[in-house]
This record gives C-alpha cells, structure tokens and sequence, in this order.
C-alpha cells in the first residue's frame, strides 16, 4: 500500500472540462462519472435543461501529495469562479 | 373563428400530450421520460425540420422572400435582447437582466416545430428557408447579452472568456450545427433524398412531436414551482413579451407582405423564447445570473403560452388582417 | 387446430424475438438492450396502444359491453389477490404472500399488447375500451395487497405510511396515467387524431413490440436463476394460478356472451401477473417481502407461459365453447 | 482547506427521496448519482426491473460535524426501514 | 461512371450526414448523439438487416451461391489476419501487431449496411445469404489474432483465458447473436414476418442509418487526433490493406463470377475492419495491445474511406470487369 | 458507528466483473456505478467505442478489516492483471 491524497470534485459538466484540461496538463490520472445531480449554492442542478449544462459532473483523482501541490492552487481558482465541491482525503492505494 | 381555432389547438395531440404531461406533476406521478431519451427526440426533431426544409428550399429556389425574411429575423434577434434588458434591469441585476434578454431574443425550435405541424395540418405552405431563419435567430441574443452584461456590470472587463470566445461558443451550438447541417444536406439531396427518407423524417414526425411534447409537459410542470421565486412581475413578463413581440411579427409581416404560412412562423420566431441553446450559454458565459430565473420562465411560462394559445391568435390575427 | 394456433404463436417474430433474448443469456452472449431504451419502449407501446384504443372507442362509442368488460376487469382484480393470498400464505409468510397476490392480481402490459398483436393478425375484432380495462385493473390488487398484509402481519398498524398513501400510489404510478391518459387523449381527437399518428402508433408498432420482446427475453432468462430459490411450490403456482384465472375468464366471458376478441383480452388479463408497476409499489410499500421472488415469478415464469402457451391456447378454448 | 464530514448514502432510488428531503429540510446541499447498482442484505439492486425501484442511489454530503449531529437521528431511523449503507469520513474541503 | 459514382454517394444523405458530424468535430461544436443512443442506433441495423436477408432467404431459398460466397468468407476471414500481421510485426510489438490483425480480419457491420443502402438505391440485387456471410466474418479472426499473439509472445502461454474462452466469447458477442438470430427468424417468419415489421425493418431504415452515420461521423472525427500517435505507417496501412483486400475480393468475384451485387457485398467485407465486436473481444484477451492504435485505425481511417470512396470505387471495377 | 475499511475500485466494465464475483464468493456487499470514464495508464476510457469494453465501473465496498485482508491478495493480482485504481480508507458505517 503506497499513501495518496485522494481527491474528489463536483461541478458542473461544461465548467470540469477545464479541470480535466489541467489534470491532462500535469499528467495526472483521472476517474469522471457524468450525470450527476446535486444541490448547492447556486440551485438545482437536476439535469432537467436537456443540456449538460444542467449537469454535474464527479471527478475522483488519486495521486500524491506533490502533484496536489502542483494543482491546487490553480484548481481553487477554477472552482472559485465554476462553484462546486473539492474534498481531500488521505488514502492508500494497494499497490499492484 | 378566433376560438375555434384554438379549440382545435387545444384539441391536437401534441398539445394534449403536453397537457398529460403537466397533469402527470400536479397529480405526482411517477410517469418520465427517461434521459437522454428527450435529448434524443429533439435532436430527431432538428434533423427531420431541417431535413425537410432543405428538400423544400432545393424545390422552390431562393426567392426575394428569402432575403425579407432572414433579415428581419436577423434584426429582431437583436433588437429584443436589448430593449427587453433595459425593461428588466428596472427589476434585476445586470446579469438576470442580460440572461433573461438574451433568452428572449433567441427562439425555441419546439415552439417553431409546433406551428410547421399546424401549418401542415391545416394545408397552409410556408417556405423552407424558414428553418434558416430559425437557425440563424439561435444565437445572435447569446452575444447580445453577453456584450450587454459586460458593458453595464461593474467588473465586466475581467472577465476570462472573451467576447470572441462566447461568438464561438454561439456559433457552434450543437442545435445550430444540426439545423443548418441538416437543412443545408437537404438542399443538396433535393427530391431524391427526401423520398428516401420520407417514412423517417415525415411520416413518424408527428408522432414523435407528440410524445416529445408529453415530456416537455413534465419538464415545464416541474419549473412551475420555481416561479413564485420569480414573482409577478416576471411572470407578466413572460407572457406580455412574447405578446409584445408577435404584434411588431404580425404588423411587420402584413406591412412587408410576407405570406400567410412564414408570417406565422416569423411571429412565433419572434415570440417564443430559448430554454435549452441560450440557458446552456449563459450558465457557463454568466455564471453570476441565477438559472432558476430564465429557464423556467421561458420553459414553463412562454413555451405553453405559445403552443396551446399562442400560434392560433397569432394565426386568427394575420388572417384578420390580410382580410 | 389448437395445436396448429400454437404453432404459428411460437413461429411469430415477437415469440422469436422473445425467444432469441433467453437464448442469449443461456449462451452468455454480452447481448444487452442498454437501459433507459426497454423504458422508453415500453412507454412508447403504453402511448401507442392507450392512443389506438381511444380512437377506437371515438368511433364505436360506449355500449353496454364496456360495463360488462370493466365490471368484470374490476371484480377480478380484488378477488385474484385475496384468494391466492391465502393459497400462498400456507407456504410463505404474510410479506411475500401479499407481494405475490398483488403481482397475480394485477396485470401485465407487454402480455396484453402482445395478446392485441395476436388479434390483429388474425383479423379478429376486440373493443377499444379493453384498453380501459386494462388500465382499470393495474392499480386495484396493490391496495388489496398491501391491506391483506397490514391485516395479518403482527405490527401492521405501526406503518408509516397510511393506507391512503398507499392508494394514491397506486392511482398516479406513472404507467396507468401514460395509458388512461393516451386513451382519454385517443377519444377526444378520434379519427382525425388517429390518422396524423399512424404512421407512428401503428405502423411500427408491432416493429417495436417485436424488439421489445427480444429484451424481455434478455430479461426473463437473467431471472430464471434466481427461480431455483423460489422452489417448486412457487414455480407451479407462476403457471397453475393463470390457467385458473384464465379459466375463470374464459368461462365467465362465455357465460355472458363477451365477444371473441374481448374475451381473449379479458382473460389475458386475468391470467397475467405484473412485474413493473406492482413490484415498483411493492418494493417501497412492503420492504419486507423479497423481491427475489415476486419479480422472478411473474416476469421469468408467467410472463412467458402467457406469451408462448397461453395466449393461443386460451384462444382455442374460447372459440372452441363459442361452436 | 476547512475540516468536514463527509457523508456517503446508497440506498434504493425512492428511498433515497426522503432522504434528499431531510437535507432540504436543514439546507445542507448534496450530490446525486442515479443509476447506481448494487448488492446488500435484501439480494440485488441490478436495474432491470425496468424501474427505478430496483436501482439504488448514491448521495454525496460534505457539512460541519453540527449539521451532522442534527441530521443523524433522523438518517438512522430511515436507513434502519430502507436498509442501504451509509458510511462516515473526515475530509479536507478546499476553500474557494 | 467512376467519376459519377463517387460524386452520387457523395452525395447520399447517410454520407453527408457522416461528414456533418466530422465538421461537427472540427469546429468544436458540442453536438452529440448521448449514450447509449448510439449503441440502441446499431442493434437496430443489426435487426433489421439481418431480420430482411432472412425474408430474403426464405423467398430465393439456399443456390450454390451460398456455398461459394459463405466459403470465400470464411477463408478471407483467416487469410487477411495472418498476412496482415506478419506485415505489422516488422514495425510493432505482437501484441499490437495481432490486436490490428485481427480487426482487419473481421468486418463493419456499418460498412456493410451502408453498400446495401448503396446497392438497394441503385436497384441491384444480392442475395439475404450475404447477411450470414457477414455474421460468419465477425469473429474468426478474433480467434485467429489471439493464436498468432500467444505463438509469438514470449510469455504466450502462461495466459488465464484458455483458447476455449476466447473461442466462447467471439461466438457469443452480441452482434453476431444480433444478426444471426435475426436471420433466422426472418427464415422461420418469411414473407408474412416481413410484411407485418416492414415500416419498422425497412421504411424507417434509410433514415436511422442516416441518423447513425451522423453520430459516427462524429467518433471518427473525435479518433483522429489519436492517429498522429500511430504515425503514417498506420495511417497509409489503414488505406492500403483495404484497397488490396478489395482488389482480391474483386478478382476473386470475378474469376468465380459472383454476381453484380454479392460481389460488392463481398469485397466491402474483406475490406472493412471491425472497430466494435473485434476491440472489445482485444480489450479483455490482449490488454497488453494498444486501443489508441487499433480502435482509430479501423474507425477514423479504414471505415471513412470504404464509405466515402471504396463503395463506388469498388463497384465501378466489378462491373467493369464484368463489361 | 462502526469501524470499517473503504474500498473503492475503478477498472474497465468487463475486468470489474471477475472482481464483483470475488465479492460474492467472500459474501461482501458491493455497490456499482456503471458508465464511469476515466484516463489512467492505458490511455482513455471514454466510453465511445460503442461497447462497454471501453468504460469503466466503479465498485464501493464497506467491509470489516478481516473481510479486506481475506481478499486483499486475489484483487491485487486481479489488477495487475486489468490495471486501474484500488483506494482504501477508514470509514465510519452509520449503525442502523
Ligand atoms: N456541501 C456539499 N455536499 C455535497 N455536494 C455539494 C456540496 N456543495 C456543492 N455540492 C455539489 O456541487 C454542485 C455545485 O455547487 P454550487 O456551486 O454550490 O451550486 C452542487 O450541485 C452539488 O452537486
Ligand atoms: N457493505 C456495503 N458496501 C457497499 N455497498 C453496500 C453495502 N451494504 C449495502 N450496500 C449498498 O446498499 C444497497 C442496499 O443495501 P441493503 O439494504 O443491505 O440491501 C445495496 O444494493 C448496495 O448497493
Ligand atoms: N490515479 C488515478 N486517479 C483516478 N483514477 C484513476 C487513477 N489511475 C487510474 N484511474 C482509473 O482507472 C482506469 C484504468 O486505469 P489504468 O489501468 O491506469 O489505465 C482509468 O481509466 C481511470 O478511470
Ligand atoms: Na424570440
Ligand atoms: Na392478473
Ligand atoms: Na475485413
């Protein structure tokens, strides 16, 4: 078992498409589950407006404490102006 | 003759279903359309009408009616985002205000399929370079907005995406690429692609247009609630534009003498209001504006105004007038 | 001629199709129609045959074969779930016996429009207000359930939710709405109506039932294996309890002099058990009966028993009494 | 980076729905990931039942530990009717 | 006539459609056909073709046709993979060099569907035999493939999946399952099957093909920029082994003097790669293989090629051969 | 609130399947998000191949530590064998 920061996100499907960008950037490794509902500061998000626009989307990144670093500053600035949810986690990826 | 007409509206299937749809929320209904099965039928939708009016263009030709009717198109497009934004920055902030203009001078394909279906069930021609105009109205309002938000918000030059980005963004909406792909395929395929397509594109499109309009019940059903965060005031809105709008359609047209069947079209072009290509916009151009304003009012005040009362009055009134 | 009527049943593209999806899942192919598309299917059959039946029945107006056929439809649907309830509870505790008696009491769709399918082959007449009964008796055998449980369960008062909660569940699920709905929409826009849907309702209808079916079959062979669990005792009663429903029916409908076509329908209905509507109430009504028994009952065993067998032997039966 | 709870529910797609109301209820915003299958105590949530009574759903909650202690009563009490799962861990949110 | 051939299917909806959703790509429009649309689209194809060449079968009943057309596919089937894949080795690893060998081997359901769409539009007959032939291409050189891998890998036969398995599951996938079952139970139903699903098998089908070609257009054009990582090699082999199977596909026809239509079907077959049922079988057996490489060369290259250009290209030399 | 281990498993739609037979020859409960995306190692997953084998699932498990180590060693090997991401954490499970 090897310690990483897991990270988790939740915005919306148009605004992730710059985080995937960045994550591309810094050569980091991603899960996307798409369609996601939610509710937050800004209303409903019910995916009821027959455009993902009207969508969240969850990204899971797990990697280490360096490459959370790297991202996290120009991650807070996205999430800033896009809203949403980042949660940092410790945990341990079983190595194989 | 005036309610007549729209008794026979209110009597079509695609209005009941959509009626159906609506009492399905009221009475708390487990009954939807599953997604993406609603992005799919209005994707149906935009391929069959452009389809078919490309085929009906590769007929009749370019005409100067052509010519009369994309330009005025083209102009209300722009005229109503910005007179509706100076009405609603009386009440809203800039960014409500340009969201819900923007709304407003853009158009709602479904209203617009709506009136071809009670076009053709009454017999009435219409030209196919109307699909043109509805694609070009789509999205000119999406940059009207943007560019009036932008020039009237305290802190409108810091904004990230620049003017030429939203210009790109409203160029390549998928609902757009998908009209005018599909009128401009039409067109060259002429009368042999239409007849291959027929069954697809014609004889199952009203079907489809009915169950499409069940869900859209659904959908402008669940909105409603939003509303009374909106209040009166918006509400009236969302009625009294659209009025507004198809009087300047309907005197326009008779004073320019555009034809029964696209004097009909142009004034629901004019009346109805977006609620998918400008809300997806605006969501990510402006996210300061509250989503909770703009689509339900489009979607659950404008949109069934226009198709269950709308496009009969505004049909009785051309008559009326070119009698 | 029984023999030769069963023949041409299993030789019938929906049969094969059925058929073609349980042989998939025992080959383990990957085959798979991808979910939400089977829910949509089915929406589109409830829309079609809920629209045709209600055009129907504009034409032929009410006589007093639809208070016949619907007394019956309603009759049958309380006293299916009370006596096999009591059958069932000799085996099974109060939770699933009421489950299962609900399942058996109610009916299932894709079995009656499957029925409809096997008529219309065959050039056979039946009544647009079938349609209705159908409708009538989805709901009735989930209430009657749900109160044979809170009567013999030890803690049946203490539930939640309220017997109330529990009828209008039943009345709004999203299936009796899209079927009551699309006939009420069906009568009020008639021949008219009926005509400008055609091509959608009808001529690929039996299309789409043909494709649904191949993933029913997908469906109903994935459960079979949950069967083994059920046991024998349950197994038998998944095809012994519609034979005597459907004799029931058959014998009550000659009794009366319903005509062929409708008593084919009535007795359909009779001898089907529901696996969507009731087993969806079910599962948040009475959480404590296992699904893993009444879902695999109805849909793994009866549904196909009905769809193979039943419907053409039934028909046999009726024709045979009626010479 | 501000210290929360987060909270992670599955349980049957209609269930849930009282559950979504409860978060309502204190203004605690949430994730939704429909179409969620599953296997627990009462056998297999695989959705093909051809409704959503036989899928689960995934709700996503990060809030202070206060909002949690007001919630978690009331979250037991439908859990033990519904069955599902639902699972507790700190988390690390990233301010923006 | 080469000329003229080109310019027509060119010309044809389902190809303009295909580059609509190219363009679509390129100017970053946000137009999509959502999931699982996409894969509903395909099983429909696969029906419906499969469901009309058994209706056809069981009209025209089995020739010795059968036998040379259905053998000349089944050793296609094999030869293509081994050539191919001795020719890829000299520049990539095994395992590579055997997952693109095996979906050169195997064919395009697509393809195929798109050269019948081609033939019926011209009037030209081929035989239903040619939809087995199809069905009888899909897998075998999965098989193939994997063999060749596990004989040259040095770790080849410490391997879980026995041969068996891979046997299994390339005569399990779900397309063959499709098109195969759909056959046959267009044999079993005949004439009468046909006539009952023809608004649903035939009259639509030109028109969801269309649909479908858009979507796929917008794959194709999505895959490319994968190739530049492939590297001209790959690109001109995508090309060129395409253009040599048809010219054997076309000579071979000629030689045993295949008719007109069946000749096209056929040589459409040996040179269209699978970019479905063949990476998804490489997938599970081969991960060490590179989907970036094998999935975009059939998809982005082989497949817009053989629709675009080789349809009319190889028609025009089996009939000038044959003149 | 009951101590338990976390898993949490992203791999391809068709690998996931040996290791959700894992889970039941273990009598481990699981929850299954179908349709994820993802970019890891052996390049995009994006789900546009027009078959499962080109997406992931994401696989949720709660379980007691002895339940984690009896299938700690066979899922290591799984994932070598079909690549992806295997996290684990402490979690609390919410007693009901
Ligand atoms: N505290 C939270 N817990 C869970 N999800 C959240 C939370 N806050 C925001 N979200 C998610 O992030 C989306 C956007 O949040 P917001 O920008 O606050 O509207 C919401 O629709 C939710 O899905
Ligand atoms: N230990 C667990 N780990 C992961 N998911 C679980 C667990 N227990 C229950 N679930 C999920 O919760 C749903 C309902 O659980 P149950 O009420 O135990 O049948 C299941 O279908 C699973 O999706
Ligand atoms: N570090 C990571 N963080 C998040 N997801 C990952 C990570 N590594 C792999 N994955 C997921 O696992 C899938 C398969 O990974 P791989 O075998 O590395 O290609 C990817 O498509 C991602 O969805
Ligand atoms: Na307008
Ligand atoms: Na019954
Ligand atoms: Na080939």
């Amino acid at each position: 078992m090897k310690f990483v920061k897991k990270i988790e996100i939740v915005t919306g499907s148009l605004q992730s498409k710059k985080i995937t960008q960045l994550l591309e950037e810094h050569s980091i490794s991603y899960t996307i589950i798409n369609n996601v509902m939610g509710k937050g500061d800004s209303g409903y998000q019910d995916g009821d407006g027959l455009h993902e626009a009207f969508q969240n989307r969850y990204l899971l990144v797990a990697c280490s404490e360096e490459q959370l670093n790297k991202i996290v500053e120009p991650l807070r600035k996205m999430l800033a102006k896009s809203g949403g949810m980042c949660l940092v986690t410790d945990a341990q990826w079983l190595m194989h | 003759m005036d309610l007549q007409l729209i008794l026979d509206n209110l009597g079509s299937p695609p209005v009941l279903f959509f009626f159906l749809g609506m009492i399905a929320v009221w009475i708390k209904s487990d009954l939807e359309v599953p997604q993406p099965l609603p992005k799919f039928l209005s994707l149906y939708l935009l391929f069959s009408i452009g389809f078919s009016g490309g085929a009906e263009l590769s007929h009749s030709g370019l005409t100067h009616d052509v010519v009369i009717n994309l330009g005025l198109a083209l102009i209300m497009s722009v005229i109503v985002p910005v007179y509706t934004f100076f009405i609603l920055k009386k009440k809203l902030d800039v960014y409500n205000a340009g969201a819900i203009a923007a709304t407003y001078g853009s158009i709602s394909a479904v209203t617009f399929i709506t009136a071809v279906s009670f076009l053709t069930d009454r017999g009435v021609e219409y030209g196919g370079y109307m699909i043109a105009a509805m694609a070009l109205m789509e999205s000119p309002a999406i940059i009207v907005g943007v560019i009036l938000i932008r020039s009237y918000s305290k802190n409108g030059n810091d904004q990230e995406n620049g003017t030429s980005g939203i210009f790109k963004e409203a160029l390549t909406n998928g609902s757009v690429v998908m009209i005018l792909g599909s009128l401009i395929i039409g067109i060259l395929t002429g009368t042999e692609g239409e007849e291959a397509l027929k069954p697809f594109t014609k004889d199952i499109f009203k079907g489809v247009l009915t169950f499409f309009l069940l869900d859209m019940g659904l959908l402008a059903a669940r909105r409603i609630r939003a509303l009374k965060k909106a209040g009166t005031f918006l509400t009236a809105f969302g009625i009294v534009v659209p009025i507004f709008n198809a009087i300047i359609g309907i005197l326009v047209c008779h004073l320019l003498g555009v034809k029964e069947g696209d004097a009909l079209l142009l004034t629901v072009l004019f009346a109805s209001a977006s609620y998918i290509a400008v809300p997806a916009a605006i969501r990510l151009a402006v996210p300061e504006a509250n989503p909770g304003l703009y689509v339900p009012l489009s979607l659950a005040v404008t949109f069934p105004f226009n198709v269950i009362l709308g496009i009969p009055i505004y049909y009785y009134c051309i008559n009326w007038l070119a009698s």
